[in-house]
């Protein structure tokens, strides 16, 4: 079961690595601050199942953590963000 | 463990590969969201490398205050980006640059392949401390008793640095209220979370605080998390940024470094010597410390991320 | 390879890359980002000399983890103390460059630092 | 009984990764932000909530049982409110194409 819950593990961290490849690149900041809701989430999955495929009862708090403060980050960026600046495209993007 | 095995090595790389967006992004947006993705990601890595403490403050501290003051200075940076870009250094300098990178990595990696044998540890001399101190938790043994000084003296650190960023504003401003990036989006669902939220974490604040005593957790981590509640009910205009001319403000930022000098000096009297505990009191006497201590830490993170005062003083 | 290892090389590596980048970008928020990059990368080597230095029924040494935490709360306030005097800079001159001349120089024989 | 239960998380785990990974092949191919959106929540809240679904059988006692319902519970309120903001981000500002 801990070989099983351990490789869900990294099935799920491999998932979410090929999703931010994606949104990473924009075009818009929007996309981006969808990298951080994606890794919040899936990082949460990956700690869940390493706490108990590795026998680490403590992650779960950090996962705990990461849950309530999930939200934090886009809060930031649709409040900071000025008016006409956040869904924009970047003159500088490649 | 093959699983493990395959893991651990997804994590490196993906560690490697976010690191290297933040660093060579175009738009500093992009490198900015790649940071705090990075920052997740590390809190992966300590879990691996069994320093779930350490998960838990990096989880804390880069999903939520280091995240919210690195986005608003990026949108707030924003019209001067192209400018300030322009000024690419010249490709000597980059190709010097990069072999010294590489040189120190290089170094360092041969650090990590040939170590010293054996491995140096003081973990044997920090057990030695965690009965009398009836602490389960060694890292907050260590934070608290065994090496307390460091942590003391990084509280002076902390109000510091708040000193140094209120210093920042002009004079007319002095003793007044930071503002929260005005002239975002406000109102919906985002009072809504800042109604529903901040209880909820505030009980989780609690709860790891508490935990921290014989399990991950601890002030740190519990102040990061309360910091993030504080900024959330700022950031949705719930309530407004306190005026720091407050005398019962700064009481609040002092109290924590406060408490523990108080402690520390104690010891000067009843056991024996500076920061030592009595031993019958010992676990009494941290949970007092840290508890001053977490709120001491949220104020402050919570105050750095509002930056320096930007409305001049009511009275 | 052991986890530690492979993740002790992982630091390694960030620190140069934190290093090229703090050297390299013009722009000084760009450099405070590769700064905590580097800083990271030396956390995580000390989190690997924890986990090498495990005794006495621990999962690591609990000195230098205890260390790093500290470490990473500084490393927040050193940053937002950075951004400040960036955010001032940017507010006093209108842009945010540490180049002394101010006039842009795309000829990239590099600003005063 | 515990063979039993070992077989609830291995298919429910098993499908909530499916779902990651639903969620993961719609951010790849979709062509626009909302479309992108919607995707992203696909993982969130049924990925993670069948993960979580999966890991109960496995815990130890009840309030761990509760914290990792807990957990779901907090990610779905992130989730819901992130949604929305970066959804009024994108149409207050014009679609990219």
């Amino acid at each position: 079961m801990a070989e099983f819950l351990t490789a869900a593990a990294a099935f799920v961290l491999a998932m979410v690595a090929l999703g931010l490849v994606r949104i990473l690149r924009g075009p818009a900041n929007a996309d981006r601050m969808m990298a951080a809701q994606l890794l919040g989430s899936g990082g949460i999955a990956a700690l869940l199942l390493l706490a108990v495929g590795t026998e680490t009862p403590a992650a779960v708090d950090a996962a705990l953590t990461l849950a309530l403060l999930a939200a934090f980050a886009a809060v930031a960026f649709a409040s900071s963000v000025p008016r006409s600046g956040a869904g924009e495209r970047d003159a500088t993007d490649r | 463990m093959i699983a493990a095995h395959v893991f651990d090595a997804a994590l490196a790389v993906l560690v490697l590969g976010v690191a290297i967006w933040t660093v060579t992004a175009g738009p500093a947006f992009a490198a900015v969201i790649g940071f705090v993705a990075y920052g997740l990601l590390l809190a992966l890595v300590w879990v691996r490398i069994a320093a779930v403490d350490v998960a838990l403050t990096e989880a804390a501290v880069g999903s939520g205050v280091t995240g919210a003051l690195l986005i608003s200075a990026a949108a707030r940076l924003r019209p001067t980006e192209q400018r300030a870009a322009a000024e690419q250094p010249g490709p000597a300098l980059r190709f010097a640059a990069a072999a010294l990178a590489v040189l120190v990595a290089a170094g360092l990696a041969a650090l990590v392949l040939f170590p010293a044998e054996p491995a140096p540890t003081l973990a044997p001399a920090a057990a030695a401390h965690l009965q009398a101190l009836d602490v389960g938790n060694p890292v907050t043994a260590v934070l608290l008793a065994y090496r307390s000084l460091d942590t003391l003296l990084e509280k002076v650190v902390l109000l510091l640095a708040l000193m140094g960023v209120w210093s920042l504003a002009p004079d007319r401003f002095w003793g007044g209220a930071p503002k929260l990036w005005p002239g975002g989006q406000r109102g919906g669902e985002l009072t809504l979370l800042a109604r529903l939220l901040p209880p909820i974490g505030i009980v989780i604040g609690v709860y790891i605080l508490w935990v921290g005593a014989v399990a991950p957790g601890g002030a740190f981590q519990s102040g990061a998390i309360l910091a993030a509640m504080w900024l959330l009910v700022m950031i949705a205009g719930l309530q407004k940024a306190p005026e720091i001319g407050q005398w019962r403000l700064r009481l609040i930022l002092v109290a924590g470094p406060a408490v523990f000098l108080a402690v520390g000096l104690a010891g000067f009297a009843l056991p024996n010597g500076f920061l030592s505990y009595p031993e019958e009191y010992a676990k009494p006497l941290i949970i007092a410390v840290e508890v001053v201590l977490t709120l001491s830490i949220a104020a402050i993170l919570g105050l750095l991320v509002a930056g320096p005062p930007e409305s001049e003083r009511q009275r | 390879m052991t986890a530690a290892t492979l993740f002790g090389l992982c630091g390694a590596a960030l620190v140069g890359l934190g290093l090229f980048g703090t050297i390299v970008h013009p722009q000084p928020l760009r450099k405070i980002l590769a700064f905590n990059v580097l800083g990271s990368g030396v956390f995580l080597l000390f989190g690997v000399i924890a986990r090498r230095g495990a005794a006495a029924a621990m999962g690591g040494d609990p000195v230098p983890q205890a260390m790093v935490i500290t470490g990473i709360v500084v490393a927040f306030s050193a940053t937002a103390l950075a951004i400040a005097l960036l955010l001032r800079l940017s507010s006093i001159s209108g842009s945010a460059t540490l180049s002394t001349d101010t006039s842009a120089r795309p000829d990239g024989s590099g600003g005063g630092r | 009984m515990r063979v039993l239960l070992d077989l609830v998380t291995i298919i429910a785990v098993a499908a909530g990764a499916l779902f990651i990974m639903a969620g993961t092949v719609g951010l790849l191919r979709f062509p626009d932000s909302l479309s992108r959106l919607h995707a992203l929540t696909k993982a969130d809240n049924l990925g993670l909530g069948l993960i979580v679904l999966g890991l109960l059988p496995q815990s130890q006692s009840l309030s761990a049982m509760l914290k990792l319902v807990a957990i779901w519970l907090l990610a779905q309120l992130a989730g819901a409110t992130v949604t929305q903001l970066v959804a009024r981000a994108i149409r207050r500002d014009g679609q990219p194409v």
